[in-house]
């Protein structure tokens, strides 16, 4: 393919890649921090794109306000959440960890098919974000898919800043490498975890709400995103939000030029990917050594 | 108390599931085994209004015996698909199975129907091979081969001169057989096929093929993908600015039922398929009126596919006044072979294979309907490779 | 792994004489007892049962194979794999692929789908028995998910659609043809002794040294290395015969439905046999089993009409709820209610 | 003085089975244990002392294998064994006991011997065996039993002893394994008088065939059976002799408890609290 092509690809690649570390970075935090697994995680990217699909005609143009209330509304939903359920699974072994979140998609899935029906549903993009722009000689690049690239590098800075420069983040950091320790430092460890997950829950439903209006939404769109999220949190390495990032961007990679140049094996490119990091650094790329 | 344990629930399963004697008299069992859960709901609810409909006008009985129907919910799923079916054929012994959406689990139904000498209606699993490779006398189906829109698709390109052409699709079974079809279609109009792209199901990335296409430069792109992916698909061509300078073609799929979510992006799409909401027959329009009055909702291409199960079903077992006694099994299956059915989407007969053989229709997207612009392809027929009958 | 707690077996009474030493392996009360009785119930059915409810039975027994061998993994070793569909299917596509369209023997075709399922095993082992917890979980899932896209995305397995088993296998031994699997009678009984074998040579297993390291290295790993046991070998021993022994139950699946799905190794079915054990009860043989008929059951209830009307249509909402009730009120399993049963019966000292 | 002299310990009983040297370990920016170098010999209890998070336990750690150094250099029985992993020097005859209680609590006492001598001749593809059968584990099990005073308990269910009883337990594994050397985490963590009485009387006499390296807290217990004192302060040796010159070394005496000290052990043990463990590395504590 001659450079352009080439340029527009890596531009797709990054552009994917952004999206994923989205959902990624929470579900690596709630790992490294609970030490839960949690399937259902999935289903927190499509209450974020149904989210987003029942509250447009509410907001109507109001695109920021719709993302604002959409993020509170999942957050809310993640601090109730973990209260009513996940907090009963820190003592639970992994196992049952695995059993209870899978039933959790069981049951999403249901009641959003019972809420919204299993119909595909489109989500309009805002008026001053509809146009797009030439690129090179090929084809058109719609504004909305840089916003939604801008959107996911502006919240993986904030969620840097928030985790190396403030107190919660060194809370998380500690927590993340060594659970007792957190414990010793006297932090109230509830009300932490109350927070994470909450926090993991809105960047998932976040990815889904800036996602929506480019993949509209339909039923099952959680657990497709889940398994690759899984992938890019094993590459990444738990609890680690730069590595998740590299990863993201790495998945992204494969992906975009394992579906040009291997179209029948592309759907095996990215695990290949995980395999080698396996291989090489079995604790993900930027796991700390403890 | 294990032992006691595991014998009971062996015993559960034995009273449970403990078969019902065949009856000859009594009212036909019709076991519809479709999706009732998941992403294909809304097609098998359609579908089964679409049959009860037709019941209902012939006023609850076919070939003068009452119909009793058993429902199973395929789940899409076609691992589980061999022990669904069977519950309907060794559980219930249905005397005829209507089933299903999804490819894969036809092609086990069918095998199955096969097996146990039971008649199946396929109101719309596309799969080529059911009335290809592996058909069978007592199988046959009231919808599409996947290889029909997309040959009438492919007839369409060549009269529109596109002479290099792309293809996208995800990686299953109907999406490669509807490609092969619209590819078989433009090489004879002297088109040809340049590049085959495709992605894994349920996969709805597809930036990186659009920037693919736009490098290529075709002259035309056809592309089958549904539900999520149709919608997705469509909006992000559109996106790319593409659709304004390399049209996209594809089976009715890539636009039925999603209208409302692609919006403006599928508006002047081209789209081949066996039926049109619009068309402007009378016996569309008394079709869709009954629909309409039975069930307070608007009848699709699915709900057509159902319909005319049953009116195949219906002639059949009129030939032998509903006895569905070995001896006259022959007789229903040639009458359901021979059968012109007056189906809303115009009359069709059956291909020795079982297949419609159908006039194909180009439609146009026009706000939120596919509107009727003119016969792709006349009496098109499945050309069943591999059939023996 | 945080497996410890969860999989302690029921303690055993210490009536044995010295030197014949209360014995980890045989974690079952009554020993042999209950399971020969249950093999010649079962033995026995095909006299009272309907075809269907035979072809039940059967579809049951394959899925207790599958769920024994997962038990290997989870309970008796407490690596808890997510992704043990893919052997499941590898063994299914080796049959069906191996008999190809004019069919082949099971002296052919059971040692291949055993290996071929085993070489996977290996392979994936090799690279998750590098990490541990989360990450075990994670990497299983992600491998079968891989195995998945191979069948479906290629033309290797005959894509989406899967492949048919044409003729189903036959077993002759001098030119005479002593089992074949086409006739219902043959595939029941063959069905029923490869699910008793499983459970006796998984049993056996458990029983003896290498058996014993696992329980060791389950418990508690730290001490099994420091004791000087590589434990990595005989995690990995235990993933390939898990493995191998997916293969097989895969093998009889295929047979049972005549043909092969890439479905079948999709992570649900993943999820659904690791349901069945914790359903049962991790740590025994038996709950394997119990839960492989309970899960079964439990699907049918909730996708009844008769029973929930127009919820069955939303059956997998009941499921889940159930499911969620139930790992929370008895994550011992069914056998745990009944040990909790006996216990209350007759308390021992 | 940093430096322990190994020179006077060698003298006193022949060659060191296990000697370490230069040993150190960095977590992060923190050294939890540098630059210690330490002898084992057989017929000699070499213990180590020192407050919480000295680097006690990773100096076990560093020397069973748990850890690899970040620098310095394990010899045991001649053979350069710092490359090689935990299991490997087991067998090759290196024993350790947990500070933090590490049973199968499931299995009974013997059982939890005889798998420990398994680990020697594992035997592992005969699976036809059944494990009850190996009589020679069940031999050694009982034997070692007898050893750790817990012959009659042979039967019983690990979970359901004593604490101390679990304790004698951890010793009576480590001898199931036949070990040359053993590393004792804090053997007598949380025992009462008379238990910790019937302990040290264990470990005098097993030193005798042994090489023992004691990591304790009980000022009192190390004073009456060690042979050589190591006392270790933030990671560094600061002292390295025998349990006279320790009582009365000065830079003991102040690290401990500042200056104007009474005499070390009565004060030591008052100021540290039986079963204090280090807050470094817990072993047995399996990363996640």
């Amino acid at each position: 393919m001659d450079l352009a092509t080439f340029l527009v690809q890596c531009l797709n690649a990054v552009q994917y890649g952004l999206l994923l570390f989205l959902v990624a970075s929470g579900l690596t935090l709630i790992f490294g921090i609970m030490g839960v697994i949690n399937l259902a995680h999935g289903s927190f990217y499509m209450l974020g794109a149904y989210l987003a699909f029942a509250l447009s005609p509410i907001f109507g143009d109001q695109f920021a306000l719709r993302l604002v209330a959409g993020v509170v509304l999942a957050a809310a939903f993640g601090y109730v959440l973990e209260w009513a359920f996940f907090s009963f699974l820190y003592q639970r072994d992994h196992l049952q960890q695995v059993l209870l979140t899978y039933a959790l998609i069981l049951v999403f899935e249901e009641l959003r098919s019972l809420a919204v029906g299993n119909d595909v549903h489109g989500v309009p993009v805002p008026p001053w974000l509809s146009g797009s722009f030439r690129l090179g000689g090929l084809m058109e690049y719609p504004w909305y898919r840089v916003f939604a690239s801008v959107a996911c590098l502006v919240v993986a800075f904030a969620l840097y800043a928030v985790v190396n420069r403030t107190r919660l983040g060194m809370m998380i950091r500690a927590g993340a490498s060594n659970r007792d320790m957190v414990r010793g430092l006297g932090v109230d460890i509830r009300r932490l975890y109350r927070i994470v997950f909450a926090g993991g829950v809105a960047l998932a439903a976040l990815a889904g709400m800036i996602a929506a209006p480019l993949s509209s939404v339909y039923p099952g769109m959680g657990s497709s995103v889940l398994i690759v999220c899984f992938v890019v949190v094993v590459i990444g390495g738990i609890g680690s939000i730069t590595g998740a990032l590299v990863a993201s961007l790495l998945v992204g990679f494969v992906d975009t030029f394992g579906k040009v140049f291997f179209a029948e094996w592309s759907g095996v490119g990215v695990y290949l990917l995980m395999a080698v990091v396996l291989v090489w650094r079995p604790e993900g790329l930027m796991k700390r050594a403890v | 108390m294990r032992p006691t344990f595991t014998t009971l629930a062996t015993a559960l399963v034995a009273t449970a599931f403990a078969a019902p004697a065949f009856a000859q008299s009594g009212p036909i069992k019709v076991g519809l085994m479709l999706p009732y859960s998941g992403t294909y709901a809304s097609l098998g609810n359609a579908i089964e209004n679409g049959f009860k409909l037709y019941v209902q006008e012939q006023g609850g009985k076919l070939g003068g015996r009452e119909v009793q129907y058993f429902k199973v919910d395929d789940e899409s799923e076609p691992s589980k698909a061999t022990d669904n079916v069977n519950k309907l054929i060794k559980r219930d012994g249905v005397d005829v199975l209507v089933g299903t959406v999804h490819s894969g689990v036809a092609l086990a139904m069918a095998k199955a129907a096969r097996e146990n000498n039971v008649l199946m209606v396929i109101p719309n699993a596309g799969a080529d091979a059911i009335t290809g490779a592996l058909c069978s006398a007592g199988v046959v189906r009231s919808s599409f081969s996947n290889w029909q829109p997309g040959y009438a698709m492919g007839i369409v390109a060549g009269q529109k001169g596109v002479k290099r052409a792309m293809t996208v699709t995800w990686n299953y079974a109907a999406g490669t057989e509807s490609v092969k079809g619209f590819a078989e279609g433009l090489e004879k109009g002297g088109g040809k096929v340049i590049k085959d792209l495709n992605l894994p199901f349920p996969g709805v990335e597809f930036q990186a093929l659009l920037t693919e296409i736009a490098a290529q430069k075709p002259d035309a792109v056809y592309s089958f993908f549904a539900g999520g992916g149709a919608v997705k698909f469509v909006k992000d061509y559109a996106a790319a600015g593409l659709n304004k300078t390399i049209p996209l073609y594809g089976p009715g799929f890539l636009t039925d039922g999603t209208l409302e979510a692609q919006g403006a992006s599928a508006q002047g799409m081209l789209t081949t398929l066996h039926y049109a909401d619009d068309l402007n027959t009378p016996r569309n329009n008394a079709f869709r009126k009954a629909y309409a009055i039975a069930y307070k909702a608007q009848p699709d291409v699915y709900s057509v596919q159902g319909y005319d199960a049953a009116q195949i079903l219906a002639a059949g077992l009129k030939a032998v006044d509903g006895d569905l006694s070995a001896g006259k099994r022959d007789a229903l299956t040639t009458a359901m072979h021979k059968t012109v059915v007056d189906s809303p989407r115009g009359k069709f007969a059956l291909s020795a294979a079982g297949n419609p053989i159908q006039d194909m229709y180009l439609r146009e997207v026009k706000g939120n309907n596919n509107e009727f612009r003119s016969i792709a392809v006349k009496a098109l027929a499945d050309p069943a490779r591999g059939c023996k009958l | 792994m945080r497996s410890d707690g969860i999989v302690t077996a029921p303690l055993n009474d210490t009536r044995a004489e010295v030197g014949e030493l209360p014995d980890i392996g045989r974690r079952e009360a009554g020993g042999w007892a209950v399971p020969t009785a249950a093999v010649l119930v079962l033995a026995l059915l095909p006299l009272v049962l309907s075809p269907y409810a035979q072809d039940v039975v059967v579809r049951i027994a394959i899925y207790a194979v599958f769920a024994l061998s997962l038990e290997l993994l989870v309970g008796a070793t407490g690596l808890v794999s997510l992704g043990h569909a893919a052997f499941l299917g590898i063994g299914a596509y080796a049959a069906v692929m191996g008999s190809g369209e004019s069919g082949a023997s099971l002296f052919f075709l059971v040692p291949i789908a055993l290996a071929i399922a085993a070489a996977y095993a290996l392979c994936v082992g090799l690279l998750s028995l590098r990490t541990r917890g989360v990450y075990f979980i994670m990497v299983t899932l992600a491998f079968a998910q891989m195995a998945y896209f191979v069948f479906h995305d290629t033309k290797v397995g005959g894509g989406s659609d899967g492949i048919f088993l044409y003729v189903k296998p036959v077993m002759q031994i001098a030119g005479t043809t002593v089992l074949d699997l086409a006739n219902r009678a043959h595939f029941y009984y063959a069905v029923l002794v490869v699910l008793a074998a499983t459970y006796a040579f998984i049993a056996l297993l458990l029983g003896s040294r290498f058996g014993h390291a696992l329980a060791g290295i389950r418990v508690n790993e730290q001490r099994m290395r420091a004791a000087g046991f590589s434990t990595t070998p005989y995690k990995l021993a235990a993933f390939v015969i898990a493995g191998a022994l997916a293969g097989l139950a895969g093998l009889l699946l295929a047979v049972k439905d005549g043909g092969v799905n890439p479905e079948l190794l999709s992570w649900h079915t993943s999820g659904e046999v690791l349901l069945m054990i914790i359903l049962g009860g991790i740590g025994s043989l038996r709950g394997a089993v119990i839960g492989a008929i309970a899960f079964t059951l439990l699907k049918e209830a909730c996708q009844s009409e008769a029973l929930l009307g127009p919820l069955a249509s939303h059956w997998q909402l009941t499921l889940g709820l159930v499911i969620i009730g139930f790992v929370a009120a008895l994550p011992r399993g069914l056998i745990g209610l009944v040990e909790r049963v006996r216990q209350v019966g007759a308390p021992r000292g | 003085m940093a430096d322990a002299s190994p020179t006077a310990s060698t003298a006193a009983t022949g060659t060191p089975l296990l000697s370490a040297r230069g040993l150190g370990r960095r977590f992060g920016g923190l050294a939890a244990v540098d630059d210690v170098s330490i002898d084992l010999a057989v017929g000699q209890i070499h213990a180590v002392i020192g407050t919480n998070g000295a680097g006690k336990s990773t100096l076990v750690n560093m020397l069973s294998g748990e850890l690899a150094p970040s620098a310095g250099s394990v010899h045991f029985a001649g053979h350069d064994v710092t490359r090689w992993p935990q299991p490997r020097r087991a067998r090759a005859g290196l024993g350790r006991s947990y500070q933090r209680t590490t049973l199968f609590p499931e299995f009974s006492l013997a059982e939890n011997c005889r798998l420990a001598a398994q680990a020697g001749a594992p035997r592992p593809w005969r699976f036809w065996e059944r494990a009850s059968a190996d009589r020679a584990g069940l031999a050694t099990a009982l034997r070692v039993l007898a050893e750790a005073g817990l012959a009659a308990d042979a039967e019983r269910v690990a979970g359901t002893l004593s604490h101390g009883g679990k304790r004698q337990l951890e010793i009576a594994m480590c001898l199931a394994t036949a070990p040359q050397a053993l590393l004792l985490d804090e053997p007598l963590a949380g025992m009462g008088a008379e238990e910790t009485g019937r302990m040290l009387a264990l470990l005098t006499t097993l030193k005798a065939t042994h090489a023992i390296l004691l990591v304790e807290h009980d000022m009192d217990a190390v004073f009456k059976v060690a042979d050589r004192v190591t006392v270790m302060v933030n990671g560094q040796v600061i002292a390295s002799d025998v349990p006279e010159r320790i009582r009365t070394d000065r830079a003991v005496q102040i690290a401990y408890l500042g200056d104007e000290a009474p005499t070390l052990a009565a004060g030591a043990a008052a100021l540290l609290p039986e079963g204090a463990g280090p807050a470094l590395g817990r072993p047995g504590g399996r990363p996640r």
